[in-house]
Parts: C-alpha cells; structure tokens; sequence
C-alpha cells in the first residue's frame, strides 16, 4: 500500500522509521535533514509537525517558542539546499513579524480576535491540515484501477471492430496541448525544417536497417532531387551521427564513405 | 420484449463496456420503446442478482457500471502489476485542493499548500483525466483554473463531488483537545470564506 | 485457497479483461501456487456456468476471454451507433511526439511529456501500423527508436512529414486564435532551406 496508507498522523517519515519518534532536541547529520526535509510538503507542513509535536494548541501558538524551532531547522536547511529552503524562508519572515506584533502593546479589548496577528497563520494552518487529511482519505477511497476494475468483457459483433479515426486537427491539438504543458520545462523548438530533417532521418536509419552498410553516395540523387532536399538530407546524416546513431567510415582518403548504425 | 430477455440484455451491455452507462443509453439500446421506470427496475434486480458474486453494479458519476469487488484487488493486481498506479503525497494534495476548492488556479494551490507547484504534479493528475484546465481567470497572467472531471468521480465511485468525504473535525486534527468543538466548527467555516483572494 | 474461491478470481480477472487471458495470466494471479490443470478444469467449469447467459467463455489464440453472445450485438451496436472507437488524449500525444520528434526513445516521449509512459499507448500505435521500431540507440539500454511510417502519412493524406501543421503557427494560435493562415505557407517555403538547432 502506499505511504500515505500507512504513515503515521504528521505524515513524515526518515529512513523508514517514523519522524514522530525523533528525540526533540537530536542532532540531525546533515544528509539526514535532507531527507528529513524532503519528508515534508513545504512551510506549513514543518510548522504543523512542529505544533503536533509540542502538542501545542494551534489557537495559542507560543510564538517565540515555535518561531525559534523553526528557525533552527531552517537555518540547518540553508547549508544544505538553498533553493528547498526558499519557501521555507518566507514562512520564518512571517514568524518573526508575528513574533514582533505580539511584543507590540495588546489592544483594550481582548474579544477582538481579528487583531491578534497569529489568525491569518492559524487559518493557514487548519486549511492546509484540512487539505492533507482530505488527501490522506482520497487515497484511501477504493479507486478504478488500484483497487477495482471495471468490466469489460470483449463485445462481439459481426462486423470488424472499425480501427480509432484520428485526423490530421486530431494530431494538430494533441501536439498543441503536448506544447502547452512541456512550456511548462522548456522550449521546444519544432520548426518545418527540423521536421523535414527528421523525415530524412527516419528514412535513413529505415534503409540501414534493410542494409546494413549504405553508400554516403547512394543516399543524394544530384540529378533528380532539388538542392533544398540534398541539403536536408546531408543535415539529417549530420544529425543521425551527432545523435549517435550512426556512424560514418572511409577506408582510406578518397575513397568512398560509408555510413553504418551505431554499434554498441 | 419479455423483461427476462430486456434485463439480460442490460446486463451484457454492463459487462461489454468499461464505460458507465447512463438510462439514456439503456433506452437507446431499446429505440426508447422501454421505460425508464422498468430499466431502474431491473437494473436493481441485476444488483440483486450479482450480490454474492465477483462483480458490485455501481451508480456513479456518468451512469451505472460492474466493477470487481475490492476484495480481488490484490490478484488483479498482478496480472499488471506495473499499471497499478501510485501517487506521492504531493500529488494527492493537489488532487484534494483541486476536488474541494475547484476551480482553482495554480496560485491557489500554492497558496493553500504554502510552497511551489512542481508542474509535474498537475501534469500527472491531467494525464490520468481526473483533472482538466476548465477556462482562465480573468486576473493579470490569465491563470488556468483547474477542476476534477467526471471521470475522477467515476474512478472513486462517486456520483457528485457532493459525495466526497467530509472534512475532519478540526478537533481530531490541528486543535488541542482542550477546545470547545462549537468554537472549532466555526473556524472551519471562517478558514474556508478566506482563501479566495487570488 | 479455496477452490471456489480461485474460480471466483479467475472469473472475474476475465470479466474485467477484454484482452484474453493464457494460463500463465491466470498462474501469475495465484503467485504459480496453482496447477495448470486445475486451472484447465476450472476454465471448464465457468464454461458451463455460463452456458445459458449472455456471455460465452472462449479460447482464442492468446487465451480465454468472455464475449456477448452474437444474438446480443443488433442491441449492443445501438449503445453507440456509429461506434468509431477513439484513441485517449495520451496515445495522440505520443503519436504527435513522434510524428514532429522522431526519431525518438521511449525516454524522449516521457521527458517531453513529463510523465511516464503506459506501453499500451505505444502498442496501439504500432497495431495499428502507424508507429514503427526503426533501431536502437546505442546508449546504455539500447532503447528502441521509434517513428512514424508510410501508413501513417498514407492515412492522415500526407506527402511527407513537412506538411504536418507547424509549430510556429501552433504556438501562435495558442497564444491568440485569430492568426491568420496564410503566413504558414510562406513558412514552409522557407523551412526547407535551412536548419537552425533546435
């Protein structure tokens, strides 16, 4: 079953062995804390361990008493990992100024809960804990798939099943959408002359399966094709090599060239 | 038609189509000659029929469906053990804020779990079709707002987001025992009117 | 375990599959803890279970696997009149990866889609004999290369790979819909001059 099946009620876990069971004030090597800190979901999901294991009522956090744990363990993340201590960062920035707020002198009236500075954090809190509860229960609901299948006995007709008909918008938008999310990562560049290179390629490395050993020669037809697709073709063969996949070999100068696939 | 051979003829369906079929689609099998009445009729009586057998008849969120009792899960498991699908904590609070707060942006779901989105996250839940981009918001950035789809219902067994687990009592999770439950209750309510400022 | 029970399994790992089931299936279910003659007699005995319902046990060349009877099919054609099947949005994305990228390892596909990929989606690619495996990379692995074939130019009415939609006015029309159609000749002109990496 999977972590979150089994995990324990802050959901962390080190090498296996529940976070809960940590001694408060242990020394945590560094290649542990890692770990450790990769066990949680961000901020809110430290902060939350934190006020569990103190057992402290999340309405009354002891702000100079949390703030300073947290800190602790982000100043040991900082050395470590820059870039994952970042979030972490902004929440121990909060901390601090909820911190001051509370030194500032106490308004008159007490009743007023929308003055004490810790009520946005406390929402914070309890939506997120909110959140990660729900998780928990939507992964323990029996799922399509990972618990149950759904029937799907072979439907018998007299006609040939008709094969998916996919035309060329189909393709359009699936490209798009492939597009749009990888932007996401990084750019990927398809132009029409890199597709009518890859075109080149296919075919070649087709032809060299057929063939092991192929002519550099055999592959331009000088009088038949246009200087555009010459020129093509010999990118896609400078591409197929540059990609290793295949390999180009002379005997000895002027003598003709060859291409073959790449061999292990 | 005798109703003996229109309920088999239900049932064939339910057990030739991994989709769920809706009364609309029980009807049409029939050129609407059958009424609806007769089809929830016999469709209880197919649920009666399976009920001590392999299969559970089902109503969710896209109509009625057999699915394997969970009790076989872990034989069916290793016919393909590698389609089995497992999804890390980040990922399932995604899922979460998505199903109870939908729709929302990426911000939102930043917001709510206090650190960056790895795009991956959302791509998975997109890829397995229980999550869809439904439109943008209309804010600087024209963010995509993110909703389940019925098919995340279909594949939990749900008819409506409606029928998704209840939040936890707060008492159980975050507050000390030591609270009032009323007082508790109302800031569930208060925590969930605050989140939407994008 | 059980004799009933293993019958139960087994019947219900063939209502759930569309795909036929060999012995080997059936032995991985039960950890190969089960004899390929009880599970012989077994199939036999689920066989006459059926014989009087909707649903024929069969042995095919793969296996064994249910079917609806063909009295069944004037019904169960009508579910979906012109029932044209159609391909997940995953298996079109990766044919799309492969088409503009190929040609491509099964790493390329996962990396530019940002997940992992489910061989199904590739097997229905090359059932259907529009996606070929042309080689191997020579990298730790050998993952097989693939790309697209004649077929598939053939069926979707195309010369060559160049007149595929282009990304540049892909990208456009993600951005704004309204570009006009035009300019994309222009480009293609172009395109086959030279090549700028990638």
């Amino acid at each position: 079953m999977s972590e979150l099946i089994n995990n324990n009620e802050f959901g962390a876990k080190l090498y296996g062995e529940d976070i809960a069971q940590l001694p408060l004030d242990l020394y945590i090597p560094p290649e542990a804390l890692e770990v450790y800190l990769e066990s949680f979901e961000g901020p809110l999901d430290l902060l939350l361990y934190l006020i569990r294991k103190d057992n402290i009522d999340v309405l009354d956090i002891p702000m100079a008493n949390l703030t300073s744990q947290y800190i602790n363990y982000v100043e040991q993340m900082k050395t470590i990992n820059i870039e994952l201590a970042a979030d972490y960062l902004l929440m121990s920035a909060m901390l601090i100024e909820i911190k001051s707020r509370l030194l500032l002198p106490k308004p008159e009236n007490p009743e007023e809960d929308e003055e004490d500075p810790r009520a946005d954090l406390v929402r914070k809190l309890i939506e997120y804990e909110q959140m990660k509860s729900a998780a928990e229960e939507l992964n323990e609901m029996p799922q399509v798939g990972r618990d149950m299948l759904v029937a799907n006995a072979y439907f018998e007709t007299e006609v040939n099943k008709l094969p998916p008909e996919v035309n060329i918008d189909d393709l359009y938008t699936a490209w798009a959408n492939v597009i749009k999310r990888a932007k996401q990562f990084e750019q990927h560049k398809i132009t029409k002359s890199e597709l009518s290179v890859r075109e080149h390629m296919t075919s070649i490395l087709r032809a060299l399966k057929e063939n092991n050993l192929l002519e550099f020669s055999s592959l331009f037809n000088e009088e038949k094709d246009p200087i555009p697709k010459l020129v093509v073709c010999f990118l896609a063969i400078l591409e197929l090599s540059k990609e290793r996949l295949i390999k180009i070999n002379q005997q000895e100068p002027c003598s003709p060239l060859y291409i073959q696939l790449e061999e292990a | 038609m005798a109703q003996d051979k229109i309920k088999q003829i239900i049932e064939v369906a339910l057990l030739t189509n991994s989709q769920p079929l809706s009364i609309d689609d029980f009807q049409k099998m029939f050129d609407k000659n059958i009424e609806r009445s007769t089809i929830r009729m016999l469709l209880d009586e197919i649920k009666q029929d399976w009920q001590n057998k392999a299969l559970d008849l089902v109503q969710v969120a896209h109509g009625y469906r057999f699915q394997s009792k969970i009790e076989y899960s872990e034989f069916l498991k290793k016919l393909n053990p590698d389609r089995v699908p497992k999804y890390s904590r980040a990922v399932l609070e995604v899922l979460a804020i998505i199903a109870y707060r939908q729709p929302v942006t990426r911000g939102d779901i930043e917001k709510i779990r206090g650190v960056s989105l790895n795009p991956n996250s959302l791509k998975q839940l997109i890829e397995r079709e229980w999550v869809d981009i439904i439109g943008q918001k209309e804010v600087p950035g024209r963010p995509s707002l993110y909703a389940t789809t019925k098919y995340f219902l279909d594949d939990f067994g749900l008819k409506s987001l409606s029928q998704l687990p209840e939040f936890k009592d707060l008492e159980d999770s975050i507050l000390s025992p030591s609270i009032e439950k009323d007082q508790s209750k109302d800031d569930v309510q208060e925590a969930s009117n605050i989140n939407d400022d994008g």
